[in-house]
């Protein structure tokens, strides 16, 4: 087996939050103590409601943000401030919305060719045009949108220059954050074949991001069902859709809808709503909505476990 | 890729940025008409000497406070009729427009850079420092702007010049308020985020990535403060702490006519009918261009 | 009768550019009791017939129908003061948005009042009492204090049980459910779209549900009307429109679903829905559809019959009862 | 509520001391040293000099002087006029209420006239009152106000002589100020017509000064109703089929106000700037003319002092109009 391309243990990401001058500041956990790896050529699925703080953990792998505690390597590096230079070029983002995520007074050519003309000083302008066109052509647009300003395309097409972007630098992790929810059906499925493509060409490893579970299930190796900060459940797309081990992915499987008027089944009705993250209960997290819930679930918290298909629940299926 | 589908035809129905521009501006029929009456004002403050009929300090004492031409002993030598040390009226309205004119200039340019630097640093600071500016700017904002810039004048002297200096410190913190409130409002975008992420360094975020974007809202209140100017500068010279007599400026023409207010209705009418009419135009403009600018409005 | 009537209802909208039709033709009934779906993507002018029914669009909007009748009332003859009297009692409608479609300044409890004594004229004592009675349907906890706190101390889930005890209130005889749940998480979604469609199958109200998700569609429909580009394109019982789609946009739309997928390719729709630019001469679809040609492209399909789905398409599929390729 | 009250009052202490720095900053700033710019153009022997740095404290370090200078301040010390030999304090006081009354007027007007206006600009929007009350609006907004002054003195008390020129009421009367306002005063003193002289001096300087406030307002109020309009919930209010008047004058209005009450904040700012031009055309005793007749005169005392009074006052009201904020809008009362 090859080295992982991201390893990460037990990322932590908490926020002080000021909850006005004299009730002093309270800790948002947005993520707690997350492990993973993820191998070259694979796709790790993150799923979760919102709140779970699956975009958070996207940012930390991409270095945008700074974790609390907890470390994680890119290509067996370790992703330090000092070696953050460095590593910026093997991850690299797409995020959700298409609209916001290109400047609007940039050229797509100009979009293309920024990251080679901060990261690549020795590369000519020449030859970053011609990277840039090239580039343009594999995810699906025409060499004439090189000039154009963004506001000229429709979403998916944006989505395809955020792709192109974030691909300019030859980055070995792409992070994908929630890449098609924002798009039509019909779009979406064409960004999705797109991303298909491109991993098999490029042998991407991607860390994808999503609450749609059908998408989930479509592109994924692997997934991490995460609650509120926590991954509940960790193991292989297969494993995970046909034997969820904990009782918030088989409530989170079941209340997703399912196109087939046939196919009847029986929900599990969730009561409640999600806590406040500022305001987690002291056991389980999901405790106070399950219906197996115990004395000691509301204690204690139950611990991932099992290495192929964990689940965080003391009484997993 | 199999599906290199999407149209190309429906990205070219849609205009360039400018041409998008100008097709919103000229919608809106006040504002071309203040854009019009904007550039000959401009045009006269260039030329004024080659269309005043007279130099504007040059005293007929044949023709003290003669009416416009239209009433009864007017005469057309003197259009709008002469003031009480026999000046041609008109002229020292052409010419005043040339003071106006470079007031408005003089103080957008240094109000406006200074205001945009500041606020980008603010918005792009730590928190403390960001706080420190802002405490400094809510400061000088507690100063009624008129006030400030009376006691400013009253420190540096009475002159053009220093009304100058004076109005472009109090309209400052308007630039640095507006820039950074647009600047964290930008920051927040994904497409920063991005540019972060393709390694854009401190600088290139402020000044290439985020600046460009933050510019419609300056751009507005450039034109806005424009005005701005031109009314606090006349204020200051009507109040006599600006430009001082002989200088055809507009606010101290109307100083100077304010005791014949019962006696010559023209001396008094003119100075201010020119403040109103290059304001309201400058006003119309700027209108024009927050509507045109703002995408918000585009979509209705 | 049905209880819902509309026969070729057009929507323009005057823009900065020239006219632009949201809404082109578009038949639809909807008897008493029944759970109708509309789905399509976004710009498909789902909501805006809808909107323009209940008066809402904005005086930018023309609206032009040969019929349109609610519950024996001719809407397109109603003055604003009688359409009033209609709107919010016996036609309701609840939208995407919860945390925005609740007014920021006013408490749950002044919203749902307000339309309670607008309508039913109830005293104070019986507003609050019917008002509890409400949050109480929609499963709000602890009613009496949620009707004092304003929309932004809650979650979007409650606000959206909010919006759906405004909208049931006075006892409507139709309420529209526009894009409910779209805001919302999925298990959240779960418990909104249980409490609808039990809340029409105990009150005997009609429900339209507007959406673009197959999977809810699946769930919770008994007819579905699928709309592209403000046309209707077809409409089918909803196990008949998973099984057996006529229109080639129905069934595109079908196979790109992930969940359908057979390989790792998913089967797409080339291109984009059109807009105000490039509307094509023909049929709406032609130039994205696998299928068209000249005829397609030349000129405009009429709906086919009642046993083809009313399939706006020259060409159906699954014609007869033939099994599909 | 009170934690949000108590927040706004920690962050006036800072800009209060600033406030003083730059008034303090004043005197020193002058061109010369402060002595022989507060002895004036008398001028001073050279032990005199030398006495009054020392005695005054001017020899001292700046730190300070600053410390000495705020323990005055805090006390109500603000030194005297060079002209008056009063307090600058007191004269203060016994202006200050000239320039409220005008300026209450002056709010009363712009708010009673704006907001309708904005309002019925909104609701009509691009048809011929949208048009109308806006083009008037942006006249208003342009207007040099020291012209409109002359302008209105020509017509009102020129051709149609039906207001006064200048002062807050006729010589005629005369009564003891008891709270200050001449509207109350001239009611109290029970002398025939006082009452309509004071208010007929205050017509002119109340439009004059209220001119540009109106403006703002109206342009505010319609903006901001168009931008209330095409929220959300006023659709859901009319999907419960509320009649327009409901809609716009309770849905929409309620939440329009919340930025509309913040530009009336902001204008007050813009209204004591106003008042030192309307005060000195119409020869109003308040602070306005007093600045600018102290400034005409060098007496630098009372300028610092008054610059930092007026500068006290327009934070106090925009802490006042911030409080009014909070409480208008829920989403910051209740968290």
């Amino acid at each position: 087996m090859n080295a992982p391309v991201v390893k990460a243990e037990n990322l932590s990401r908490h926020y002080s939050v000021r909850g006005g001058l004299f009730s002093g500041s309270r800790i948002l956990r947005a993520v707690s103590d997350t492990s993973f790896e993820l191998q070259p050529g694979k796709t790790l699925a993150v799923v979760g409601e919102s709140g779970c703080g699956k975009s958070t953990l996207a940012r930390l792998i991409t270095m945008i943000e700074e974790p609390t505690s907890g470390s994680f390597t890119i290509g067996g590096v370790e992703a330090s401030p000092a070696n953050r230079k460095q590593l910026r070029t093997d991850v690299q983002i797409v995020f959700q919305n298409p609209y916001g995520s290109l400047n609007p007074r940039q050229r797509i050519g100009a979009v293309l060719t920024e990251p080679l003309k901060i990261n690549r000083p020795d590369i000519t302008a020449g030859e970053r045009t011609r990277r840039a066109r090239e580039m343009l052509a594999l995810v699906g647009l025409r060499p004439e949108h090189y000039d154009r300003y963004p506001h000229m395309f429709s979403g998916g097409q944006r989505q395809r220059i955020a792709v192109a972007r974030a691909l300019m630098l030859e980055p070995k992790l792409l992070v994908l954050d929630e890449p098609v929810s924002a798009l039509d059906l019909s779009i979406q499925s064409q960004i999705l074949n797109l991303l298909v493509d491109l991993q098999e060409r490029l042998g991407l490893a991607y860390l994808f991001i999503s609450h749609d579970l059908s998408v989930v299930k479509h592109m994924a190796d692997d997934i991490i069902v995460m609650y509120l900060g926590r991954p509940v459940e960790m193991g292989s797309k297969d494993a995970i859709f046909a034997h969820p081990r904990h009782p918030y992915t088989k409530a989170l499987l079941s209340a997703t809808p399912v196109a087939d008027p046939q196919g009847k089944r029986n929900r599990i009705k969730l009561e409640g709503e999600l806590p406040s993250p500022l305001d987690l209960p002291t056991g389980c997290a999901f405790a106070p909505r399950c219906w197996k819930a115990q004395e000691r679930c509301r204690a204690e918290r139950p611990e991932l476990g099992a290495v192929t298909h964990g689940a965080a629940c003391f009484f997993p299926e | 890729m199999t599906e290199t589908s999407e149209t190309a035809s429906q990205a070219t129905d849609r205009p360039g940025p400018l041409r998008e521009f100008w097709y919103y501006f000229r919608e809106n029929r006040g504002a071309v008409m203040g854009l019009w009456i904007f550039v000959a004002f401009v045009l006269v403050a260039l030329f004024a000497d080659l269309i005043a009929p007279h130099d504007p300090t040059a005293q007929f004492r044949k023709n003290l406070l003669q009416p416009p031409f239209w009433q009864e002993g007017g005469s057309i030598a003197f259009p709008l009729g002469t003031d009480a040390l026999g000046r041609d009226i008109l002229s020292r309205l052409l010419h005043g427009a040339r003071y106006s004119f470079y007031v408005g200039i003089v103080v957008v340019t240094v109000a406006a850079s200074g205001g945009i630097v500041i606020g980008l640093i603010a918005g792009f600071a730590p928190r403390w420092l960001d706080a420190i500016i802002m405490r400094i700017m809510d400061i000088i904002l507690a100063f009624p702007s008129l006030l400030l810039a009376l006691v400013l004048v009253a420190i540096l002297g009475p002159s053009l010049t220093n009304a100058m200096i004076a109005i472009a410190i109090v309209l400052q913190p308007h630039y640095v308020r507006l820039t950074r409130a647009s600047v964290l409002s930008e920051r927040s975008k994904d497409y920063v985020t991005a540019a972060r992420v393709a390694g854009a360094g401190r600088l290139r975020l402020m000044f290439v990535t985020v600046l460009p974007n933050c510019l419609s809202p300056i751009i507005v209140q450039a034109a806005l403060s424009f005005s701005t100017a031109i009314l606090d500068a006349a204020a200051l010279g009507f109040l006599g702490m600006g430009a001082q007599p002989p200088t055809p400026e507009w606010g101290t023409m109307l100083a100077e006519a304010r005791e014949f207010i019962l006696r010559a209705w023209w001396v008094v009418t003119f100075p201010g009918l020119a403040i109103l009419v290059t304001v309201l135009a400058i006003n119309l403009m700027g209108d024009g261009l927050r509507d045109a600018l703002d995408p918000k409005l585009k979509r209705s | 009768m049905p209880l819902l009537e509309i026969r070729n209802l057009s929507v323009d909208f005057a823009t900065s550019s020239g006219q632009f039709r949201a809404v082109d033709g578009i038949d639809l009934s909807v008897d008493k009791g029944e759970l109708l779906a509309i789905v399509g993507e976004s710009g498909s002018g789902k909501s805006v017939s809808m909107l323009a029914m209940m008066g809402l669009l904005p005086w930018t909007a023309t609206i032009t129908a040969d019929v349109m009748s609610f519950d024996g009332h001719d809407l397109r003859a109603l003055g604003p003061r009688q359409r009033r009297r209609i709107v919010g009692k016996d036609m309701a409608m609840i939208f995407q948005e919860p945390m925005s479609s609740l007014n920021p300044c006013f408490t749950t409890g002044f919203q749902i009042k307000e339309a309670l004594r607008l309508h039913l004229g109830l005293d104070r004592k019986a507003r609050h009492r019917r008002a509890v009675e409400l949050f109480e349907m929609v499963g709000i906890p602890a009613p009496e204090d949620r009707l004092k706190v304003f929309p932004h101390q809650m979650s979007g889930g409650m606000n959206q049980r909010v919006m759906i005890a405004m909208a049931i209130a006075c006892g409507p005889k139709l309420l529209i459910a526009d894009e409910p749940t779209t805001a919302l998480d999925v298990t959240i979604q779960a418990q909104i779209l249980d409490l609808l469609t039990g809340l029409q199958r105990d009150s005997g109200m009609a429900l339209i549900l507007i959406t673009h998700d197959m999977g809810v569609v699946a769930e919770t429909a008994e007819r579905v009307s699928v709309q592209y580009a403000g046309q209707k394109v077809e409409e089918q019982k909803v196990a008949d429109l998973f099984e057996t789609p006529h229109h080639p946009y129905t069934a595109a739309l079908l196979a790109a679903l992930p969940e359908r997928a057979t390989s790792r390719h998913l089967p797409t729709i080339p291109g984009v829905v059109p807009g105000q630019f490039d509307r094509p001469r023909g049929c709406l679809f032609s130039p994205r559809c696998k299928f068209a040609d000249d005829r397609c492209k030349a000129e405009p399909p009429a709906p086919a019959g009642s046993g083809l789905g009313l399939a706006r398409c020259h060409y159906p599929l699954n014609a007869r009862s033939e099994v599909s390729a | 509520m009170l934690k949000f009250i108590l927040s706004r009052l920690l962050t006036f202490l800072p800009t209060f001391f600033g406030v003083t720095l730059i008034s303090f900053a004043f005197i020193r700033l002058l061109p010369g040293d402060p002595i022989t710019v507060l002895a004036g153009e008398r001028g001073i022997s050279a032990e005199r000099h030398a006495e009054l740095m020392t005695e005054f404290g001017f020899d001292q370090p700046m730190l300070i002087q600053y410390w000495d200078y705020l323990k005055g301040v805090v006390q109500g010390d603000l030194g005297q006029s060079l002209v008056t030999k009063k307090p600058v304090w007191d004269e203060f006081f016994t202006l200050f209420p000239a320039t409220l009354e005008l300026s209450i007027c002056a709010i009363i007007f712009a708010v009673a006239l704006g907001l309708p206006a904005g309002v019925i600009a909104a609701v009509n929007r691009g048809k011929f009152f949208d048009r109308l009350l806006m083009s008037s609006a942006l006249v208003g907004y342009s207007m040099p106000i020291f012209w409109w002054a002359l302008l209105l003195i020509i017509a009102f008390s020129g051709w149609l002589g039906w207001t006064p020129v200048s002062g807050r009421i006729s010589l005629m009367y005369y009564f003891d100020s008891g709270t200050g306002f001449m509207l109350i005063d001239s009611l109290r003193s029970g002398q025939d017509g006082a009452f309509w002289s004071a208010v007929h001096h205050l017509i002119l300087p109340t439009i004059v000064l209220g001119t540009i406030p109106l403006a703002v307002i109206a342009r505010q109020t319609r903006s901001a109703m168009l931008e209330v309009l095409s929220e959300d919930y006023i659709r859901t209010a009319r999907a419960k089929g509320l009649a327009p008047f409901r809609v716009n004058g309770v849905h929409a209005l309620r939440n329009a106000l919340i930025p509309v009450i913040t530009v009336i904040g902001l204008s007050v700012g813009t209204l004591l700037a106003g008042a030192i031009l309307t005060e000195t055309i119409f020869s109003w005793p308040g602070i306005g003319k007093w600045m600018v007749d102290s400034i005409f005169r060098r007496d630098y005392p009372v300028v610092q002092g008054g610059l930092l009074l007026i500068a006290v006052m327009v934070m106090i009201v925009n802490l006042i109009v911030d409080m009014l904020y909070g409480f208008i809008n829920p989403k910051i009362r209740k968290r």
